[in-house]
């Protein structure tokens, strides 16, 4: 099982002639990931990834000739909003899209879109999601993975792959890890993820990493509280050191006011009985408190 | 980017909406010409205010009135040159003095949660709206603008009528309307207007007037916007701060003496908390971003270096898009024209990280394999520099 | 029973003092119909209809002070397609918009949003609907109808009045008459009004007047053969002189080529066991050859 | 309102899209300058056709090649007054004739059935396109645009790669989405290129050009288009229609003997269908619409008398928004100052229907109370009046 992707994932890499998309297309083939076409309009008919990969114009050809059913979008921040559109109109069920700075307001007349539609949007501006052993969609280096059964889920890029490598330091396994993206405006919630995992019979516990900024977190923690039964969860907050009222990077993380600091979220995320750590390292311990083995 | 009040002014003016008029002023004598011309139509009296992009001018006194040239020139002089939280005015804005009738809140911006603009209002404006909506949030109305369509019609009607703008309705809507117009129509995150003010006319007749004007824009759209880019104070921006954006680099300097260099925003947090945590303090949030290159590295170093108190510098890149071996030889070419002698630990992990080590070996640099060993000999180096 | 309208429809009229709007907000007052509420922008607090009627500046408001579950709208053209949106975000349930001369893109604007609510849109450029002897929306004059159990739907206006008076006059009475409205964008079909009228327990029989244009007939027809169960149905179409290619007034009846003409709708519904009447009086004789009694 | 070739192709050119440049004349010797402007374009050829708004100009002879300014002059002199399915040429439009490599439709209308607006395109161009989507339906691609953002990029995309455009794809989607966007910013009904053609020019390169236009707008909307209404051809338009337009009347001019006013389209075309049933033939189609007023109804019976044909009048209308005794008064004021008499049977039911009897009775007016009455008595009075 595992979330989100796994051996049946069938993916169209969108963008699969540049320079980020054709690298990462074969990083994810190379992890066993079924990379069954490309899309790069004006480009359809050639083939990509030493000549094993079919390029089309369109997504809705390429859904048609290869039964695709994720994307991976490594489009420019002009093109991906429409990028996301096409591929949810040509029927895609979950779509990463890797791509940054894309404009607030492009995402706000996307999503509405997306809602209507039954495809599942990850991201913008996320590092994707790796279902370890079966599948890798996006960017997240394969190396620092171990099989097994947490479930990670977080706002970050970076920060993700260093909790992820502590929990395969400490012998820990992931079932699926996925950064949900940290733009303002994007397509998953910590909630939703949360819910696929809770529902995930692979998934016997959650790591949360959030940041400053927004109300994510404590939204997440509000659904922990009432519908995690069961589930130990563990959770890393970054930002307690930044200062109020800045803005700490593109990720659109600002603290205003008393609301969405870093303190306010660890003390939401453990009124719902979360275990929240200090650092990234201490993250493999507050699991196995909370019953977690690793090996 | 924020805008100043006068451009932010501009913009609103520029979308129909009614602002009084109003002049810039650098210097006292600009200040004093202005008065003369905007005496008349503010019944006698002049508003100076302060042009910096921090809140609060009026309690720090950057805010006032003058009841003539000579008292215009004096008043200015006083602002001009005044530090308010650190930054330095240079500019004030000279406008009529408005006879204010009631004073209203509205604003747009960003509502992250329901992915929609979310236009505010109230009947208690010119006020602090935070205090506002935490004390009475049953004196606030909210409204979520149509992702698509804008601000409907009737939801700018709803809007005012709530907030006990009835009489001056139709004008009101169409400002209304105006504020979620400008906002999407210049990729801005919160167009706000406080006060926005029914105003009374020397000749006694009332119109609702935008006050002040506080406009952010979203800068991952500032490129489709190159008008704006204009906008952008090079005055009130630190050079830093400029070469830091040119670069494509998120840089906020701090007070600590350890530098940081990180790729992602949330991995250079987590590494500034950690020196906190360790015992040290951060010099900087410093975010190279997806797919470092060898001069985006030598430019970030540059950054770190130029600030004195920086008494140690602690790299941390974990690669993903950024290859670890670029980076690396960034910081070999960085270290090659650095300027001041610093010690330096880099940590370099995934994506080309084998290679990464290998160009570091080769180099002689302080590496360390986990974030919390590198935080240690981070914090050990700027205590024993700080010695 | 009968559909749209009955006695617990609580009508909001939009547009209650202007003259049209008030002109038949006191007929349908007059006919019997809760008119609870009016709503213009500005006149809000003031009282319609001789003081029984309070009038509102917002729909929402509207609602929630006088609980109106249908509104009518009598607003010029310019303001109609707002006035449509500001019902259905109000919650209300029925929504009837008299006004013609709509821009068709503007109520191509329109309808997504309507179609995403649980608001039913009846027009616009329609006469509205009255279930006989119990509620009137709209402007369809009140002498020519008498209850019964035939319900009537049309694309036109007056057109409707001259068959229900020619089945009040053969002594057939009506459950409930509607006008849909000609408009090349509208709100409901023929089917959906089709739909209602075979679920409606007062009503068993139905009569369809159609005109040349468009396909609303044919998908009629085609709904009709598939699941119109045991309920007569007798039709009429307008515009068997017609010359093609030519636009018969604003209605938007259009002939181009061989689709949409009167004959070919005609013969569409007798394929469908449909009886077609040549003239407005003669439908009457064919409702009662369907087995219709009037008295 | 259908627009000329020559105001179509402004439009697609005013929104940036690719239309060859060209000229109109409306005489010989400004076709003949105008040969000379464009023959060097055309490889010594320029195309003139005929600016009327009727299908069917290449079949009627309206289109022809010329080769030189001679012969240009000549080609003009034969199209101009040409008369092409009733209507005079009083225009042609002159340009460079293309060479073209392949030829493809695309089409924007707006669909009922599903509440959106379609794209059409076919690789099959400069046909008969109804006759390819019944033949072959495959041959035709059909998109809808969204309804709030218009035509996506990706959807322009799709249509492009579909219809074989493959080679000028960008050009192509651009022009794909140009059309959506000329359809939404003039409120037109229809926007249509045909043929929509990859051209070769002298030097041998290749583009994609719209070779001819075909724009109706929607006649709800133009109130907002003043620039549109201005477009509106006098030449070619009928005073009469004119008239009727003015007086927001629908009325179309038929053949028959028995003039018809009526209110509502689809009594009007009931009563036509009546009478024709009853033995007689109308002699137009009036709609007097909604609430009509007494000077509406003069102007109404002004145009049905400017018939000549005209031999008997049926007024047949049920009282809704238009109330009878306002109709009666205005036929009693019509009759008063009637240029020719003709026999009149009125019919007046529903809102103030009583009154209206009043009115006519007093007036001396044959009155009927069925539709199918009054139908029969002016077919009598229309037989009576012919023999």
């Amino acid at each position: 099982m595992s979330i989100l992707v796994d051996r049946d994932t069938r993916l169209l890499v969108q963008g699969i002639t540049g320079r980020e998309g054709e690298f990462h297309a074969r990083q994810m083939q190379e992890y066993g990931t079924q990379v069954v076409a490309g899309v790069t309009p004006g480009k359809g008919g050639q083939r990509a990834l030493d000549g094993n990969v079919p390029v089309f114009d369109t997504c809705v050809r390429a859904v048609a000739e290869t039964g695709a059913n994720a994307s991976v979008i490594y489009v420019p921040a002009s093109g991906a909003p429409d990028a996301i559109l096409e591929a949810v109109a040509a029927g895609i069920e979950t779509v990463f899209c890797i791509t940054e700075h894309i404009p607030a307001l492009d995402m706000l007349e996307v999503m509405p879109v997306v809602e209507r539609s039954r495809a599942r949007l990850i991201g913008p501006n996320c590092p994707g999601a790796t279902s370890v052993g079966k599948a890798k969609v996006g960017i997240i280096p394969a190396a620092i993975h171990r099989q097994g059964t947490v479930g990670v889920v977080s706002r970050s890029g970076t920060l993700t792959y260093e909790v992820v490598q502590a929990l395969t330091d400490a012998g820990i396994g992931q079932s699926t890890c996925v950064g949900i993206g940290g733009d303002p405006i994007n397509g998953s919630t910590f909630v939703d993820m949360l819910e696929l995992f809770v529902a995930d019979p692979e998934t016997e516990a959650v790591v949360l990493i959030g940041e400053i900024g927004g109300d994510a977190e404590e939204r997440a923690a509000a659904w922990a509280a009432e519908r995690l039964k069961g589930t130990p969860m563990a959770a890393f907050i970054a930002g307690r050191t930044a200062p109020p009222g800045r803005r700490m990077g593109h990720a659109g993380a600002i603290i205003s006011g008393g609301s969405g600091t870093a303190e306010g979220k660890a003390a939401a995320l453990e009124a719902a009985g979360i275990r929240v750590a200090g650092s990234p390292t201490e993250i493999p311990a507050l699991l196995q408190e909370a019953g977690v083995r690793g090996d | 980017m924020k805008l100043q009040e006068f451009h932010a002014r501009r913009l609103l003016a520029a979308a129909g909406l009614p602002v009084p008029p109003s002049s810039v002023a650098e210097t006292p004598a600009q200040a004093r010409a202005a008065a003369e011309e905007h005496l008349p139509a503010g019944g006698g009296k002049v508003v100076i205010k302060a042009q910096v992009l921090v809140g609060g001018r009026g309690k720090a006194g950057g805010v006032k009135l003058a009841g003539s040239p000579d008292e215009a020139e004096e008043v200015a002089r006083a602002i001009l040159g005044m530090e308010i939280k650190g930054i330095t005015v240079r500019r004030v804005l000279v406008g009529p003095a408005a006879e204010i009738v009631r004073e209203f809140y509205l604003g747009a911006a960003l509502d992250r949660r329901a992915r929609r603009i979310l236009l505010m209002g109230s009947g208690e404006g010119g006020v602090d709206i935070e205090q506002v909506a935490a004390e009475r949030p049953d004196a606030i109305t909210y409204i979520h603008a149509d992702p698509h369509l804008g601000l409907l019609p009737y939801q700018a009607r709803r809007m005012v009528f709530e907030i006990g703008l009835r009489e001056h309705w139709k004008q009101a809507a169409a400002i209304a309307t105006g504020l979620v117009k400008v906002m999407r129509e210049n990729d801005a995150d919160l167009v706000e207007v406080n006060p926005l003010a029914i105003v009374r006319a020397a000749d006694g007749t009332e119109t609702v007037q935008c006050l002040d004007a506080k406009i952010t824009l979203d800068d991952s759209a500032l490129h489709r916007h190159p008008d704006l880019e204009q906008m952008r104070d090079p005055d009130e921006e630190d050079p830093v701060d400029r070469e830091a954006r040119e670069q494509d680099i998120s840089y906020i300097r701090l007070d600590g003496t350890i530098g940081c260099m990180v790729n992602g925003a949330g991995l250079a947090m987590t590494t500034m908390d950690l020196i906190k945590r360790a015992g040290g303090e951060p010099a900087n949030f410093l975010d190279i971003g997806g797919g470092a290159r060898a001069d985006k590295v030598a430019a970030a170093m540059r950054l770190i270096l130029g600030d004195a108190n920086v008494k140690a510098i602690l790299v941390n890149i974990f690669g993903g898009i950024a290859r670890g071996d670029e980076v690396a030889r960034g910081i070999v070419e960085a270290r090659k024209v650095q300027t001041r002698d610093v010690p330096m630990v880099v940590r370099i992990v995934g994506t080309n990280a084998a290679e990464a080590a290998e160009i570091l070996r080769a180099g002689s640099f302080d590496t360390a394999a986990s974030l919390d060993q590198a935080v240690e000999m981070a914090v050990a180096a700027a205590s024993a520099a700080a010695a």
